[in-house]
Parts: C-alpha cells; structure tokens; sequence
C-alpha cells in the first residue's frame, strides 16, 4: 500500500477501432484515460459492446489501440521492440471470459500452464515441471491431473488452469476480462475468493472487468464505469455505492435484482429503451437517448470528466 | 472415463471390415507379380468372355511351354480371354495409386494454402482464395480430359492433374478450420506471452486442424478412385494394356447383353473399395464429433 | 446491391477469362505441335507449315489468343476439322439435349433429396432413417458409369421398359422426349440426390435442436408445417451450397451418361472431339461449359440472399 | 379458484444419452394458481430447462416423461392427450418464452408473419385483421413503430426487441400460463428490468400465471410469490419467496444465498462459497445429492435420499435430514 500513488498502468486518451461492413471505422474504445496504481485492484464495469474487453486486449497489445498511451511500468508499450515486448510480456498477464476458447483443447494442462516458461526460455523441462505442479495446487488443482484435456475439467476448473497459466510468470499486473461471468453462482464464489487469495500472495495489482457491478463491488478497490466505449465515471468503489453521480451509474445500481432488497427496486432512477449500435453512436452524450435527466446541452456537447469529490471523477453535464 | 468402451468397439465391426478389405486389396497389388498369376495382358484365345470357374490351360498362352499348367479363372475371362482376376489386381494398382497419392498433394499445398489464408486474412485471403475458387470453378471431369488430352495420358499425369484439381477444396477446408479455431482466445493467449506466428501455426492451429483435414482426405481417396475409373472408362485413364477397373467396366458394358460377369467383377471391387474407405472415413469422423461433443 | 452484383459478375467474367486463357495456352504451347497433330505423321513439312498459317499457329499465343476472344466475343468459334462445320452451329444444335439432361437429372435428385432428408431428419436414428441413410451411404460408392450399366441391365435389357440408347428430339413428341431422356436423367440424379440428401439431414437435424424450432414447437404448431415452412429454408443454404458445387461433377456425370446412352450432348461432342483432336471444337466446348458453370454459381449466389435475409442484408451492406 | 391452473405432480423425466440414462427431473410437484408466479431457481445442469419443457411436453426424442408423472392443467390431465389436442394447450393455454431472444425467432422469417402464425393457426383468423392484431400485439410490449417491424426480421432487432417480439408471439393467443425459461439472461441488466417489467405489467393485465425459471436467486426474489430451488433434478426447497430468503431451512439454499456478492458489503469481503463441484448426474447417489458438498452432512445424509416435507407450516416444504434453524 506504500506505493500507492505510484501508477503501475497509465492509459492516456486510448482509442480502438474496428473496420466495419462499409470500410468505415468503428470506435470500439474512444479516448479514454486512467491508471491503475500498484497494489490496487480497478473494476470496469459496463454492458455488453461498450468495449471493455477491447480495452483489456488494447491493454495486452492484442493487438495494441489505434491511437493513445498505454505506460506500464513507466514504459510506454507502443515505443518497445518486439524483443523488448517480448521481455516484458511475463510481467502483464490476462484471464480470459471463456475458457473453452481459451485454451488449446489438443494440449494437456501442464503444459499449458508451462508455456508460458517454455517461451521465455530460461528454466530447463524438469524446473518448469515443479513450478507447474506447485502453480496448479496454489489454484486449487490437482497435481495429478497433469497430463489431462481441458475437455476433462468443468468451466470452474478450467478458470482455474487459466489463472494458473497467467500467475506462472509471477506478473504484476493480472487483467481479468470477465473471468466469472460464465460460471454459476457458488463456482463463481470460489474464483472470486481464489482471485483474492492469489492477489495478496502474488501482490498483484488487477483490472478487473464485467457486467456484473456487484461482482466488481466485492472486488475492486475502484470502480470505472464505461457506457459505449466512454468512460462514464470513476470512484472508488464505496464512494460510488454510496453515492453515485452519473445517471448511468445509478441505472445500473437500481436494476440489479438484490436477494436481500427484493423490495428496494427503484423505477425512477432506470434507464429506457435499447443500447444504440455502437457503429452510429449518439451525438453529444451518448447516454442522452437512454438518460432519464437528459437535458437539450447533452445533444450537442459531449461531456468532460468533472471531478466532484477527491478520485471521483464523472462525466455528465449536470455536475457542470 | 476408464469404463467408456474402447477405441476398438467404439469404431464399430464395420470398420475393421472395411479396413481388412482396404489392406487385403493392398497387399495384393503390392505383391502381384508374386503371385500365381498369368500375366494381365495374356489372353486365352480359347476361352474369351468364360464364366467364373472356367478352366483353362496355360499352354494355350505359351506355346512354348512344354508342361502345360491348368488354371481356373476364377472370375471369368474378358472379351479377350484375359483372367479377369488378374486384371482386377493389377488394376488396383492404378487405383489404389491415384487413390493414395493425390490427396496428399492435395493435402500439403490446399492445406498449406488454406492454413496460410485462415490465420493472416486480409489480403493474402482474397488472393489464395480468389485463386483457389477459380480452380474450383473449372467443371473438373472437362478439365481433366483436357489435361490428359493435351499431355497425354500417363500415369504421372493423371495423378498430377487430379492431385492439383483437389488442392482448392483441401484449401477450402483448412481455411474454415483454421478461421475456427484463430479466433479463439488461446491464440491470443500464446501470443499474450509472446509465441510468434510460426509457432502458433505448428503448435495452436496444426494439432487442431489435422484430424479432420485427415478425415477429408479419407474422403477425397475415393473420390479420386472414382475419378480415375470415369477417365479410365471413356478411354482417357492409363492407356492399355495396362488394366484399370474403369476400362474394364466399359469393356464389359459392350457385352452386357450376353454376359455380365465382365462388367460384373470389377464394378463390384471397385464398389467394395470405394465403400470401405468411405465408411472408414465416416466412423473417424463420427468417432472425432463425439469427441468434440465433451468440450 | 447493384454494386454487389456487379462485383460478383466481374470476379465470374475473370474465372471465365482464366478459364479459357488456360485451355488455349495449354493447347498451343505444350509439346507436341497441333499442325503436326492435325496433318497426321506422313505430311510434309510443306504441308504441316500450311496448316500453321492456316491455324495462325506462327504468330505469338497472346496475339492468338487475344484474336480468338475477340471471334469469340463477335459469336464465331472457328470451324470444326473433323465435322466440317462450324463450331458454333454444332455446339447449339448438341446443347439442348445436355440442358434438358441435366435439368431433369437435378429435379429428380431434389424430388430424391428433400422428401428423404426431412423425414430422415424428423426422427434420425428411427428405421426409416437407418435404412434410407444406409441405402444412400452405399448408393454414395456407386461410380456414375457403373450406375448407368447397371440401370441399363435392369431396366433396358432385363425388364425391357425404357430403351438403352439413343434420343427422341422434343419434335418427336414430349413423351418420346422425356423417354428417351428418363433413364439417363436417373442414372446421374441417384448417384447426386446422396450428397443433397445428406446435408439436408444434418443440418436439419441441426435445425431442429435449434430455439426457434422449439418456439414454433410451444406455440402448437403441427409438425409437418414447422418441418417444410419454419426448418427447411434455413437447413437449406449447405444444399444450395452443394448443388452449385455439383454443377461441375454433373458435367462430368452427363459427358460419361452420353457416352453410356449414346445422347447427342455436348459432353459425347467434347470426347469425340478429344479423341478426333479437334482443338477448335475442344475449345468451343469447355467454353460453353465454363459459361454454363459460371451462370449457375452466380445464380446459386442470388439463391443465397434470398434464402436468407441475414446474406442479403450482408450483400446490401457490401461484403460478402 | 379452489383448483390450481396447473398441478405437477411427481413429474419424472428421463434422458437417454449414448453414455446412459439420466434422470434430469426427479419426481418434482409443485401447483400454480392463476395470476401467481412460481419461481424456479438453480445452477445450471439442474433439470430446471428441462422441468419447463416437459410440462408442455416439449422434449427431444431421447427425452421420457415416466407414466407416473401427472401434469392437469386447468383442471385437465394432459397426460393421455394426443399430439393435436397437446397442440391446442401450446399454442392458447400456455405459451413460453426462451432465453436466448436471437435463436427462438426464426431468422428467415418476418417478425410479422412469426407474430400472425398463432393466430392464423389457431384462432382461424384471416390475413388481414391477424396482421393488425399483430401491430397491437406488438405495441403492447412496448415496440415503438409495430407497422415498420412486422416486415423486420429477428437480425434487424436488437436483443431486448427481439424479447419483447417472443413476449408478444407468446401472447398472441391470450395464454393462461407463461413460462419463461431464464428470460433476460442473455440481455443486459439495464435492459432486464425493462423486459421483467413489462412481463410483470402484462402478468398482471391478463391475470397470467408465470413459471419463472432463473439462475439469478436476485431475480428470484425480486419478481417470484413462490420459489423453488433445484439441486440434482429435485426440488430441494419450496416456500413463499420472503420466508425462503428469511428463513431457508435446506444448507444449499442457505449458501446459494450466501454465495452472491451483496452491494452493501465493503470490497474485498470473502464469499462464502460451496466446496466442489455440482453432482454429476449421469451417477446414481444413494443419499441426499447435495451430501458430498455440505459441512452439515451425516450418515443418513449420505445413505438415504431426504424426501420433500413439510416441517412447522403448511406452505414451506424442504428435502434435508438436517435442515438449519431446527431447535435440537
């Protein structure tokens, strides 16, 4: 916690584009900034297609953003050689969503979990044996089950294997890109505690995105919220529960489902109709075709980042 | 797991039937001329288009030949007196030649080609493809004869030409599996640690795609069999006196009124051969969706 | 769309080009003179330099080739050296018979693959399925020329229904026509209607497990209504698929059926031409042919799009 | 309304796979009463999806509802019903709704012709007026422009129109029950509680029941009268929705609850989570199947499957040897 203001990943105005059906761009991530400072765990929330997950892989260079800054480590990605990249890639590692699709389905676990070593290529095959063993039972996994399929394990399991692939580099920064999502409830529980666990150990610090703004609450120190590839608002993450600013942000709190409020669900405070499509988005604010306080500035200008309290930031014309 | 029915059962009778017959039929052209066997080109002057069983001698083909030996054509002579025995088994090596060799042409280019086409996209797509759809779209039995018509019709040539006829959709398939499994995280994955695109290619898309590229040339075995009979059967195939089951159905067809065993035998092993190697095909193929069903 | 279109019918019109460009560098630049091939092995050379002037053989095969399309493009294919004609005139006059074959062959393979698919595909594994799968797996390894022998020994010589070879032009009379036209159509459709029946199975199957299946299923709907009006038009795109890729085959499939039945088509003209060495009308030939496939895929093409709105959707966008 | 609109009794349904029988559905009842909403939530693989579907007998070939089960729906056993009269109840008695909003439209067919079937079909209704009552339809689930969207299809909609289109397929026919097989799970939340809204609205209206098949206990508790909780193909807990969260007597029930994130907890809080992994069905288990995951478990626990009783009130039945909260 020493280091706290120092930032470990700096975004600066990152933007990431898709080629769409006619040629033209669409802007999947526009023009976003933050940092994540070291130690911290920043959730990302928002809905699907708001550009998260491309966010996370502009992040990863997967490939890198379209334009903007991504600083880890106070290195700036885009300006590394590839051998550079390459020797700095161990200390940034990413949980993927679907662990169907992300792991190689011909190899056995070990050796997916080794890879990772046997890239870098600095262990010989019986060290990298041992550092997987002691990595898979960290995670929960049994060792015996070395030289088995994914297909063999359930989807908690195989998040468990990915978990383990990304730790066996002893990263700094752990991105996890909706690593819960797909699971049930009580797996759910054992990964977020498993993540837990592994960031105290591991002193990691964690980007952690979903859909699921409790999930986020549970883990994250802050919370940023992103509607349509922008970044809504930015607190940490009781601030925010207690008292958030953006309308979106309070949409979001007051549509999920709460088994101990099943009483407190505030209509007022939702959001109305469907999420534009993100190859037209709305001009000026592009929440006003949902926004319950829309005003007639939020058509044509586009909203700044407004401080309103220390590390709370929004961004909406009624905090002008 | 360890109770689950062995690979053996799994694959079912039939297709260790069938590979039986695929190995029977190869050993035995492999080791023809071992056998006791008239020559294929021999004719009995004595006994043309004989029913199966006839017993001919053998002094009748070499007059010089003092002790003549009996023989029983098993499956008749031809029109000429030849014994159709002998003419199907070397006539499976025409075959099983063309049968065997052009899908790993098809194989290694198409799935390179294909491979290539999957994983980079962009521009290289647009160009291997556009090529390869435009081999596909030469009518190919047309193009085959005109192949064989203009350099000839040999062996090499057919094998050549056929082989490169099938390299598009070997290409076809590879691209589609590959697109597949390309836009799966655990490419992403290896790249996130820093695998270059080599590397992917051998390690993440090779072990995936080669099962079912695999089963397709099973398929495509019998497809080029069939193939080679229809050229060998309008008269373009391995020129004679080589025999290839195609020429020997067409010879029979001319006889069909009186006679049918002519036609009869080779239509049969032809039928058996191309049957086997698509039933292997098909308990592989469902023997690999099974598999992928517990994902 | 219009823009589509006309991008689809100039990638045809490149095939088409490459096509024929091949076949006439193949004929003219390959070993073996077609001079010498034409004035036989006892000319002199007087003779065999006469027939090169003749061919325009002396000239560079760009320009020959290039004078050759522009004949082409004007509706003259050269005259024929075995038939004494023109190559044109005998390719019209054959394409009928080849048109009619193939378009009888193909309805008989859909009335063939369609019926049996969906009942296959409504109850798979039932003993109608068994037994109809089985029959097509091993109708599947039957050659088409053996077919045509064996439908010739059973129906022609055994049973004496249909005759064996020859054809009854429309002149004389439509039922002669169809006749003398039926057993060959069926030769070619029941070695073609196996690969269509197929693929209409499994992806109906597919179909079937599908929600909307299941939708049309809870809104009481009678199962032969939600079999041919809810699953047959999206199980049918593979189908279409197939039989545009067939197209080739049954030219091939109809040049071996008109050597079998001896049919004046276009198919006997090429192999007689082929074994006669008639370049000019070899060329001709797989000219027409190459139109016909080109034709046919772009048709298939427009099939498509109409089939599915999500294809045309894409096609109006402008990819595809 | 003495009777329930629709009765399940000892509903048991098989599914034979090439590995072998799984009993999805083990010997489930529960009763609905008109306008009421009976919650159904578990983890997936739970036998829930298939519960829905065997009630309107909507099962694949290589799934069996076995002779004992008993489903009367308005007062009328559907067991012996022949295919034609089981299609009259689908299409005017009970309808359902799926949760994928992309895949249970017909992507080749126009929304408008989708909507019309049921009433063509059914109701016998002549092109015209059916196309209009469409447009109604529409606009009662809350589709701005129904003219324009009837000649739409599913791929032009975006995924919380595409749910709205299944809502008013659904109800084309005027149903008596609705299901709704995890209705919003493919949507965003922001867009969940709209379409559960809307549902609730419509509910209400027309005085529909509603069988409300959920993963999301929140969903549950927000939206369900009742809830039953599914574990291994059986129901394991069955009360009023506030007492089962006030007062859950079945441990999984307990730490199912336990086990989602609460926005009220500061970050970092540990989850208490549920040890292992959900029963593997295809193994028959001797005792309760949710014995291997839970610290409470005993011998009988292990040995003797726990049948469906009632303890101290009428309405509030569980499956366990050692149900919480029992004074001992």
């Amino acid at each position: 916690m020493k280091n706290k203001n120092r930032p470990l990943l700096e975004l600066s105005n990152i933007v990431v584009e898709f080629n769409a059906d006619h040629g033209e761009k669409i802007h999947a991530v526009s023009d976003i900034s933050f940092a994540i400072f070291k130690g911290e765990t920043l959730g990302l929330v928002g809905e699907s297609g708001c550009g998260k997950s491309s966010l996370a892989r502009a992040v990863m260079q997967l490939p890198g953003p379209a334009s903007g800054k991504v600083t880890f480590c106070s290195k700036d990605l885009a300006q590394l050689s590839k051998k550079e990249l390459l020797k700095i890639r161990p200390r940034f590692q990413m949980v993927f969503q679907d662990s169907v699709s992300a792991l190689n389905p011909k190899r056995s676990v070990g050796k997916t979990i080794a890879m990772p070593l046997k890239v870098t290529g600095n262990l010989s095959k019986n060290e990298r044996h041992t550092l997987v063993e002691k990595m898979m039972s960290k995670v929960g996994l049994d060792s015996e089950l070395f030289n088995n399929k994914p297909h063999q394990f359930s989807g908690g399991q195989c998040q468990r294997i990915q978990i383990a692939r990304a730790l066996i580099t002893e990263p700094e920064l752990l991105i996890c890109d909706e690593p819960v999502s797909s699971l049930d409830v009580s797996i759910q529980a054992q990964i977020i505690n498993l993540l837990e666990t592994m960031r105290k150990q591991y002193d990691l610090t964690m980007l952690f995105i979903s859909h699921d703004l409790a999930v986020v609450k549970n883990i994250s120190d802050r919370i940023a919220v992103m509607y349509l590839g922008k970044l809504c608002e930015i607190a940490p993450s009781e601030q925010l529960y207690q008292s958030c600013a953006h309308p979106y942000t309070s949409a979001l709190f007051s549509a999920i489902p709460r088994v101990n409020h099943p009483q407190a669900f505030p209509k007022l405070q939702r959001c109305i109709g469907e999420l534009p499509s993100p190859t037209a988005p709305p001009s000026g604010c592009r929440f006003r075709t949902r926004c319950p306080k829309v005003k007639e500035q939020c058509v044509f200008e586009e909203p700044k980042l407004y401080e309103i309290s220390p590390g709370h930031t929004v961004a909406c014309h009624l905090f002008q | 797991m360890d109770n689950s029915p062995s690979i053996f059962e799994k694959l079912g009778i039939t297709f260790w039937l069938c590979l039986m017959w695929i190995v029977l039929v190869v050993l035995l052209a492999l080791f023809a001329d071992l056998l006791p066997l008239p020559g294929a080109d021999v004719m009995d002057w004595d006994h043309p288009a004989a029913p199966p069983g006839t017993v001919g001698t053998l002094q009748s083909l070499i007059a010089s030949d003092a002790n003549p030996t009996e023989i029983v054509y098993f499956f008749g002579t031809d029109t000429m007196g030849r014994d159709i025995l002998t003419r199907l088994i070397y006539g499976a090596r025409v075959s099983l030649a063309v049968g065997l060799i052009t899908p790993l042409i098809g194989l290694f280019f198409g799935g390179i080609l294909g491979m290539l086409a999957g994983f980079y996209k962009g521009r290289v797509e647009t160009i291997i493809m556009a090529v390869m759809d435009s081999i596909l779209a030469f009518p190919g039995l047309v193009l085959l004869l005109a192949i064989t018509f203009f350099l000839g019709p040999d062996l090499k040539n057919i094998i050549i030409s056929l082989g490169f006829l099938t390299i598009p959709s070997f290409a076809r398939i590879a691209r589609a599996n590959t697109l597949t499994y390309s836009q799966r995280d655990f490419i992403q994955a290896s790249r996130m640690v820093g695998q270059n695109d080599l590397s992917i290619i051998i390690h993440e898309i090779i072990p995936n795609i080669f099962t079912p590229m695999l089963i397709y040339a099973l398929l495509v075995v019998s497809y080029m069999i069939v193939a080679e009979g229809s050229l060998s059967f309008l008269g373009l195939g391995v020129p004679s006196p080589t025999p290839s089951w195609g020429g020997m159905i067409a010879e029979g067809k001319e006889v069909l009124e009186e006679t049918t065993h002519v036609s009869l035998f080779p239509a049969l092993i032809m039928f058996l051969t191309v049957l086997s190697f698509n039933l292997i095909g098909d308990s592989l193929r469902n023997l690999l969706d099974a598999r992928g069903g517990q994902l | 769309m219009i823009k589509l279109i006309a991008k689809k019918l100039l990638r045809l019109f490149f095939i088409l080009i490459a096509v024929t460009a091949i076949t006439f560098f193949m004929v003219n630049l390959l070993p073996g003179d077609a001079a010498y091939n034409i004035a036989g092995p006892d000319s002199t050379a007087e003779e065999i330099e006469n027939i090169r002037k003749d061919l325009g053989l002396n000239e560079n095969v760009v320009v020959r080739y290039l004078n050759w399309l522009f004949k082409v493009v004007k509706g003259d294919l050269g005259e024929s050296l075995l038939a004494r004609g023109l190559v044109s005139r005998a390719i019209v006059s054959r394409l009928p018979v080849t048109i009619e074959l193939l378009v009888l062959s193909v309805l008989l393979s859909l009335m063939l693959a369609i019926p049996f698919g969906v009942i296959c595909a409504y109850k798979p594994g039932s003993l109608i399925d068994k037994a109809v799968s089985s029959t097509a797996f091993g109708m599947m390894a039957v050659p088409v020329f053996v077919m045509g022998i064996a439908l010739i020994y059973i129906f022609s010589i055994h049973l004496r229904w249909l005759p064996a070879t020859g054809f009854s032009p429309i002149s004389a009379g439509i039922f002669a026509n169809i006749k003398s036209l039926l057993l060959p159509a069926f030769t070619i459709a029941m070695v073609e209607w196996v690969p269509l029946m197929r693929v209409l199975r499994s992806d109906m199957i597919t179909t079937l497990q599908e929600n909307y299946i299941l939708m049309a299923r809870s809104k009481g709907l009678p199962a032969p209504y939600i079999l041919f009006r809810h699953a047959l038009q999206p199980s049918s795109l593979t189908l279409i698929t197939i039989l545009g890729l067939q197209i080739g085959h049954l030219f091939g499939g109809s040049m071996i059926v008109e050597t079998i039945f001896a049919l004046p088509g276009i198919g006997r003209l090429l192999i007689g031409s082929i074994f006669g060495r008639d370049y000019a009308m070899v060329q001709g030939c797989i000219l027409f042919t190459t139109i016909a496939y080109v034709i046919v895929n772009f048709a298939v093409d427009m099939l498509y799009a109409f089939l599915d709105p999500r294809i045309r959707k894409q096609m109006v966008d402008g990819h595809g | 309304m003495s009777i329930p609109l629709l009765s399940v009794k000892h509903l048991t349904t098989d599914i034979h796979l090439e590995q072998g029988k799984v009993r999805a559905v083990r010997d489930v009842s529960f009763d609905l009463w008109q306008g009421k909403t009976i919650g159904i939530v578990g983890e997936s693989g739970c036998g829930k999806s298939i519960l829905c579907k065997s009630i309107l007998k909507l099962l694949p070939a290589y799934a069996h509802i076995l002779e004992k089960s008993q489903i009367i729906f308005n007062g009328r056993s559907i067991n012996n019903l022949t295919e034609k009269e089981l299609n009259k109840i689908r299409g005017q008695g009970a309808a359902m709704i799926f949760q994928d909003p992309l895949s249970s439209l017909n992507p080749v067919m126009k929304i408008g012709h989708q909507v019309t079937e049921t009433l063509l079909y059914h109701l016998k209704m002549e092109e015209e007026p059916a196309l209009k009552k469409a447009e109604d339809l529409l606009k009662a689930v809350g589709i701005a422009n129904p003219s324009q969207r009837i000649d739409q299809y599913p791929h032009q909609l975006s995924g919380g129109l595409r749910q709205r289109v299944a809502i008013a397929i659904a109800l084309a026919c005027e149903p008596k029950l609705l299901i709704a097989d995890e209705p919003t799970t493919a949507l965003d939340v922001t867009v969940q509680a709209e379409i559960l809204d809307l549902l609730d609205h419509l509910q209400i209206q027309r005085n529909m029941a509603m069988i409300l098949v959920t993963h999301d206990f929140g969903l549950a508790a927000c939206r369900a009268d009742e809830i039953a909780v599914m574990y291994g193909g059986k129901i394991v807990e069955y009360a009023p929705a506030e007492k089962l969260l006030a007062n859950p007597r079945m441990p999984y029930t307990k730490a199912l609850i336990n086990a989602i994130p609460r926005l009220e907890d500061p970050p970092h809080t540990p989850l208490q989570f549920i040890e292992g992994q959900p029963p593997n069905m295809m193994i028959p288990y001797a005792g309760c199947c949710f014995a291997p995951r839970c610290s409470l478990a005993g011998h009988q626990c292990r040995d003797q499957e726990p049948l469906l009783i009632n303890d101290d009130t009428d309405d509030h039945s569980f499956a366990c040897w050692n149900p919480l909260g029992k004074i001992s």
